[in-house]
């Protein structure tokens, strides 16, 4: 195979720090080809690299980082039907890295990339159908954002939430931040056009049990936990609720809006279930909706497409002991307020009485190398809002304790400049303590906070009543096995993490599976329905094509040289490969070729493409033996 | 026909006497010029053969003392077809685990290149009879690329680990494939062709024959495939569980591991 | 000889580190050459000691636990490597010769210090990188 | 002064070179032998498993390899404190006696047949042809093989044993058909000792022997001693006997091994004889009575001592083969050694074979120590030599070499086994130009 190498000089970038004239000497001794251009990535340089192209020839770039322009170079020589293809980042790898080291860098770099190129195997493109159907996990504001989307177009969609209401956390938010807009009132539209999509099913009280097949067509099992409540037949009318002799009781409806608007029979609450006679909520029921005989169903259903909306959970404030919640009444979290507001609860302090002092501790666990290494972004916001609305509706006195205020949006200050205004108080410090015993004689039924003011640099005390505890997100209970059913990349705090960060935020690695809401990081209630709307669009993308073409065959597997020990049907994190009669089948649209299986694999009859390990040894060869 | 034996390095166990029966013909018409094992002549007398004068010259063993090498050489220089026997000849065998402390013995195909390697320690009869019938006949055997795993009889299905065993530690009676109860058996990286006889006599593979053709590094490749199968949270407490690293990884081919060449291992004590 | 050091970089993380590194023009050690990988999971043991056979040293840089694009190819890269390490030093062989490093791609300034402290920790700096 | 050179010994196991220094009124100055073969077996132990020894340590010598695995179980079943169920050890006994008869047959009938002839001696092929046993002897070897494999899992080259149990089980069929090849085997056995009886006893009666004998007794718990000109043997517990030995440095490399107070001993064919009861089988027993009935132990007769041994082995195997349990169940022995140590010890063919192990508490080896019936019987050969020069011509030194070398062999010597035999070498004084070549004595 002739191989034509290609230097960009990148507008100096690499040529002055390169001496490209002495690497071409030197590369076209041996016979290569070698062509120079000024800006290979502008239109003029790609119709210049373009022309040059042969069928069946090699291709080598010298340019900068494979990320950047690669896709490009890499289709235009796939137009040109080149026969192979490899671009090394001479501008990042070597020009870059020191003028003094930078030649025999390059040399390096393109001597080990002309060899490997000969062993270059072209991954195969393939085409596969799509069925139409898609799931959607997690019924948040995210999913269902998402699910609304799709169906509005007409896609199939099937929600799935593990609680026995839709909606999530969104629910149980009483305001918005920054205007203070009543949350319900927004959220609730989106919840009751769920009921109204004839395309859209929706699964409460609802996990996904497993998931096979591949992209474009999974088949997915559901479990759904028993309700004990007919959704079809009963109209919402409450009777119930009122009877339950339980406290708290056994049959409920939390959220104000409650989609669906039918209760739930808790069953390890239930005297019925734990064998007393008790049918009260069945008698009381006109539409004779209660069942008590329900059991758990499976569901099976074939969908093309997957969006993960499993959404956050605020960090648990009981695993930092100082804070002293649920060990200290008057300790609360901002999650257990806002809940409060929107069941217009009374809100009591460390003695049971209204509080007068409120403190409103910021970054709970956050930005703390002992729980949560990052800052959440979204929980000032939230602390600020939740903070004015204590204020205002209470008038307690309001100590917000800070490490940096974060305020997202142009109305983020104004909020702000009304909270101070309002006498609401900024402490910039970390809380130390939270303890019971009371500051002074006075401060009796008080609570009394240690925290330092870095501001004024001092250790303050404060006696009071009302703590709320703004801790940082988390992702939810449960997305470490969605990651694994799904065989999705979690980072390194269990966020899944999207293909590429910046442009492609709600893609991951997978082909048919995307990501929405705070499943992939913190985001607040906007940017949750934006990225379910984004997910939905990528999700409409793909579904609606019959067929996609992927790059697929990205692992060679040699009958003879195998020794049957399996060990690579269970090394793949993908669960790419399976055994059908004592062969090994790549199912090609769930292998990433990530080459785990091959650098596992003993007798060697696993082989990688393009680049299989005779590339990588022999590049090592002409690397020590030449430069 | 004229032969040639000799022993280096080694323990005279791929010694063709031990062959006699299954070629009877062949040592039969043999008109033997040198061979310790069965005739009185010394190397006087084989210094004095024509070069060339030879048909086949069979070596076993490893390469260790300057007289090996004059040997090894003499043999190149006489024989038409010189047929390198056993593991040691092919490898440096066993003793090559000297090299962990710096002086162990070398392949002798690190000074010449034998027109036959006939594997294992020692090969097995029938694979003596393969190779040398295909020399005889013009078409003389490489190595093959297929593992022992298939002519093993044990069952296989994927599998994880929690921790390393050694063979004896395993449940006696089971019929698992070995590497699936945490042994490091070298049948997958083995070529096959002794008809897998240890693991049909209750012993895990112990790499005698060598890596099939066109595998390199089937220590490495072995430590990969157990270290890949462990369960993560097991995995420290496995490894450092785990005896004899360079015994279980390189136990036939330690001499011929590329930091051993390149002399960037071993401790002297 | 001049010294040389073969940095296996992780595609995902650490040669994008060493992107960002790049656009500061930072002055690295001549004999350091970096050589991109797929996954540190697919970085074969035998590519690992064909490196060492050759090389001074050997840098293997992949992404943080928990973070690797292909779920764990990390963390069996991990544990393979100190398998081999178990293995390099019953085979006496110098350990400080193979560094393992973990690092997210923001990391480039990082990666500079470690490829430096290689450097110096194997007194390479002597024989003129 | 002058200096015969012999660059190899012929027709033993292993490479062996040797020198002799005559003075000017042909007296015996020294002599010396070399060999290259040091593979440092002991040191190569160190570090390895206790249970892949029997394996490892077959690979010290093709010829006895069994003999060596037989020996290393033991060794390691002593430090595991178990001892394996009778059907185990019955079906080790015949493992055993298989590899006898292969190792004898082919010294008697390869290395030591030609020696039967007067100078110059016929190659053994062409010496077996001649004989007109070439078939029959091939046919066996196929027999052997075949046994060894049913009984062991390999034909060449031991496998099989596993601490505390045996790896191949042996079908009905294999039994019935180890029994078949046997009877071809006894055959062969009786051949071979009418051969060598009536090419043996007409011989004069030359080289007596002069130390003690020393065997492992039937049961193997005991070492039995019979010093020269005694009719009752001394006893001596297993490790008190292992302890007992006494090993001088002697020339640069070798080492002797002296048994206190008697000094250098006699093991293998000939010791056994005399040490062991005569046997209940009709034929050996009748070759027994033969043999008794010549005299004195005399080292020129060792061969036929060890063509009535195969006649004995294949009479005994008979015996032994309806009692091998058929698919016996396996079991493996823990690895948690209950001592420190462990000795094992095993009549080669050859004679006493030692093996003797320390590990650590996970069952992994520190260090190794093999005696084997070369190294034992070096002593003896070194005090004969100077004892035995004054009836050797001297005026031809073909001649001469060649019943130096027909001396030697009547010791079955066994090179590879030589492995305790050399100090293992730090490399640091190892010279260049000497890089390689031991000298024995």
């Amino acid at each position: 195979m002739k191989v034509k190498i290609f230097f960009c000089e990148c507008g100096g970038n690499i040529s002055e720090n390169l001496d490209l004239k002495a690497l071409k000497k030197e590369l076209t001794s041996s016979g290569t080809e070698i062509f120079q251009h000024p800006f290979l990535c502008s239109p003029e340089g790609q119709a210049f690299f373009e022309a040059r192209i042969l069928p069946g020839e090699g291709v080598l770039v010298g340019a900068c980082s494979p990320h950047l322009h690669g896709p490009i170079f890499k289709e235009l020589s796939e137009k040109r039907r080149a026969q192979a293809f490899h671009l090394v980042a001479l501008r990042e790898e070597a020009a870059w890295l020191g003028k003094k080291g930078a030649y025999r860098r390059a040399m390096g770099l393109l001597k080990g990339a002309l060899r490997a190129l000969s062993y270059y195997r072209a991954p195969v493109l393939k085409k596969f159908p799509v069925t139409e159907g898609l799931l959607v996990i997690g019924g948040g504001i995210a999913g269902l954002s998402a699910a609304l989307k799709a169906a509005e177009k007409g896609l199939p969609v099937y929600l799935v939430e593990r609680e026995p209401f839709f909606g999530g956390k969104a629910v149980f938010l009483d305001r918005l931040y920054p205007r203070l807009e009543c949350a319900s009132c927004l959220v609730s539209p989106r919840l009751s056009a769920l009921i109204q999509q004839e395309n859209l099913h929706l699964f409460p009280l609802t996990h996904v049990f497993e998931v096979k097949g591949r992209p474009g067509a999974y088949e997915v099992t559901l479990e759904e936990r028993p309700r004990y409540v007919d959704s079809e037949r009963c109209h919402g009318c409450g009777e119930c609720l009122r009877v339950c002799p339980v406290n708290p009781p056994a049959i409920t409806m939390d959220p104000p809006h409650p989609v669906p608007r039918a209760p739930v029979i808790h069953a390890a609450r239930c005297l019925h279930f734990r064998g007393e006679s008790c049918s009260r909520c069945k008698e009381v029921c006109t539409r004779k909706a209660i069942r008590f005989e329900q059991t758990p169903r499976l569901h099976r259903l074939k969908v093309g497409g997957i969006i993960v909306a499993t959404g956050f959970r605020p960090y648990p404030a009981e695993k930092i002991p100082y804070y002293g919640y649920k060990r200290l009444p008057g300790v609360i979290t901002l999650w257990d307020l806002e809940r409060m507001f929107t069941r217009q609860e009374n809100i009591y302090g460390f003695n049971g009485e209204s509080p007068r002092r409120v403190a409103v501790i910021h970054c709970v666990g956050s930005r703390d190398r002992r729980h949560l290494p990052y800052c959440s972004e979204i929980c000032c916001s939230l602390a600020l809002k939740a903070g004015i609305l204590l204020r205002e509706r209470l008038s307690a006195e309001v100590y917000h304790f800070y490490l940096d205020l974060r305020l997202k949006t142009p109305e983020g200050e104004g909020l702000l400049r009304r909270a101070k205004e309002e006498g609401i108080q900024f402490i910039r410090g970390q809380v130390a303590e939270i303890s019971e015993v009371p500051l002074t004689p006075e401060d009796e039924g008080r609570l009394t906070l240690l925290a330092e003011d870095t501001l004024g640099s001092e250790q303050r005390v404060w006696a009071v009543d009302l703590v709320v505890l703004v801790p940082g997100f988390v992702p939810e209970t449960g997305s470490e096995e969605m990651a694994s059913l799904l065989r999705l990349c979690p980072d390194r705090f269990g966020f899944f993490s999207p293909r590429e960060e910046k442009t492609a935020p709600v893609e991951t690695l997978r082909k048919g599976i995307w990501i929405a809401g705070a499943a992939s990081g913190p985001k607040d209630l906007s940017e949750s329905v934006l990225s379910g709307e984004a997910a939905a669009l990528e999700a409409l993308l793909f579904l609606e094509t019959p067929s996609f073409w992927a790059e697929t065959d990205w692992i060679e597997w040699e009958d003879r040289r195998c020794g049957r020990c399996w060990l690579c049907v269970e090394v793949c994190p993908f669960k790419a490969l399976h055994i059908d009669l004592e062969r090994l089948k790549v199912e090609e649209t769930l292998c990433c070729g990530c080459g785990l299986c091959a650098s596992a694999c003993p007798s060697g009859a696993l082989r990688m493409k393009p680049f299989p390990r005779e590339a990588h040894l022999q590049s090592l060869e002409v690397l020590f033996g030449e430069t | 026909m004229k032969i040639a034996v000799h022993n280096l390095l080694s323990c005279g166990g791929c010694d063709p006497v031990f062959f006699l029966e299954e070629s009877p013909e062949f040592f039969r018409k043999a008109e033997v010029i040198f061979w310790n094992k069965v005739k009185d002549e010394t190397l006087k007398v084989f210094r004095k053969i024509p070069d060339q004068g030879i048909e086949i010259g069979f070596l076993c063993g490893a390469v260790k003392s300057p007289e090996h090498e004059e040997v090894v050489r003499l043999f190149r220089r006489k024989c038409r077809t010189v047929v390198a026997v056993g593991a040691c000849a092919l490898w440096g065998g066993i003793p090559g685990l000297l090299w962990i402390r710096k002086e162990g013995p070398r392949p002798l195909s690190s000074l010449v290149v034998p027109d036959l390697s006939i594997p294992g320690c020692p090969p097995e009869g029938s694979t003596w009879t393969v190779y040398l019938q295909g020399l005889l006949s013009g078409r003389p055997p490489g190595p093959s690329e297929e593992p022992v795993c298939q002519e093993c009889p044990r069952d296989r299905h994927p599998f994880r680990l929690s921790d390393f065993k050694r063979f004896p530690e395993t449940e006696p009676e089971s019929r698992g494939c070995y590497l699936s109860l945490g042994v490091f058996c070298a049948g997958a990286v083995t070529q096959k062709g002794c008809g897998a006889r240890c693991l049909r006599a209750g012993y895990p593979c112990l790499g005698c024959y060598g890596p099939p053709a066109g595998l390199t590094a089937r220590g490495e490749r072995l430590l990969s495939a157990m270290v890949s199968a462990l369960v993560p949270q097991k995995a420290t407490e496995a490894l450092k569980n785990w005896r004899d690293p360079a015994g279980s990884l390189y136990r036939f081919d330690l001499a011929t591991h590329p930091l051993v060449r390149k002399g960037k291992c071993g401790r002297s004590d | 000889m001049k010294p040389r050091i073969i940095g296996f970089l992780c595609e995902w993380c650490a040669a994008r580190a060493l992107e960002n590194l790049a656009f500061c023009h930072p002055e690295l050690p001549v004999g350091f050459q970096p050589f991109r990988i797929n996954c540190t999971g697919s970085l074969e043991l035998e590519v690992v000691i064909k490196a060492l056979t050759e090389a001074d040293g050997v840098l293997v840089a992949g992404c943080p636990p928990g973070e690797c694009h292909f779920r764990e190819g990390n963390l069996r890269a991990g544990l393979r490597l100190k398998a081999l390490k178990r293995v390099l030093s019953a085979l006496g062989e110098d350990l400080r010769r193979l560094r393992i490093i973990w690092l997210s791609s923001g990391e480039g300034e990082r990666l500079g210090e470690e490829i430096h402290k290689f450097y110096r920790e194997l007194s390479l700096e002597d024989r003129g990188s | 002064m002058r200096k015969i050179r012999l660059e190899t010994v012929s027709r033993i196991e292993g490479a062996l070179s040797l020198e002799i220094k005559v003075d000017s009124r042909d007296n015996l100055a020294g002599i010396s032998w070399k060999t290259d073969l040091f593979r440092a077996f002991e040191s190569l132990g160190v570090g390895r498993p206790l249970e892949e020894m029997p394996f490892l340590t077959a690979r010290i010598c093709g010829i006895c390899a069994e003999a060596h695995h037989l020996a290393s179980l033991q060794a390691a079943e002593e430090g595991l404190g178990i001892s394996p169920p009778e059907g185990i050890r019955k079906i080790r006994e015949a493992f055993g006696l298989i590899s006898w008869l292969r190792d004898h047959l082919t010294v008697l009938l390869l290395f030591s047949g030609p020696d039967l002839e007067s100078f110059p001696s016929p190659d053994s092929l062409s010496w077996l042809e001649k004989t007109g046993l070439w078939d029959l002897f091939l046919e066996n070897r196929k027999h052997l093989r075949r046994m060894l494999e049913i009984v062991g899992g390999r034909g060449h080259l031991a496998l099989g044993g596993i601490p505390g149990g045996w790896g191949k089980k042996i079908s009905s069929e294999e039994r019935k058909e180890l029994g078949e090849r046997n009877e071809r085997v006894l055959l062969l056995a009786r051949k071979t000792w009418e051969l060598y009886w009536e090419k043996t006893v007409s011989q004069p009666f030359l080289w007596p022997v002069q130390s003690p004998l020393v065997a492992l007794s039937p049961e193997g718990s005991e070492v039995l001693v019979l010093p020269p000109g005694k009719n009752k043997p001394l006893r001596f517990p297993l490790s008190r006997f292992y302890e007992t030995l006494v090993e001088s440095e002697e020339g640069s490399f070798l080492k002797r091994i002296n048994l206190p107070p008697f000094g250098a001993y006699l093991v293998g064919p000939l010791a056994r004889f005399y040490l062991f009861p005569s046997p209940d089988f009709p034929l050996s027993r009748e070759a027994h009575q033969a043999l008794k009935n010549i005299g004195e132990p005399d080292l020129s007769r060792a061969s036929l001592f060890r063509a009535y041994e195969v006649l004995w082995a294949a009479e005994r195997l008979k015996h032994l083969l309806p009692e091998l349990p058929i698919n016996h169940s396996l079991s493996f022995a823990p690895l948690k050694p209950v001592r420190k140590q462990g000795l094992g010890a095993f009549e080669a063919p050859r004679g006493l074979l030692l093996h003797h192990y320390t590990f650590d508490l996970d069952a992994v080896i520190k260090t190794v120590k093999i005696i084997t019936p070369t190294a034992q019987n070096l002593g003896v050969i070194s005090d004969c030599v100077p004892r035995f020069w004054p009836y050797w011509p001297l005026t031809e030194e073909k001649n001469l070499l060649f019943e130096i070398q027909r001396f030697i062999r009547t010791f079955d010597p066994c090179v590879p086994c030589m492995v305790h035999l050399l100090r293992n070498r730090s490399p640091r004084d190892s010279s260049p130009e000497k890089e390689g070549q031991r000298k024995i004595f």
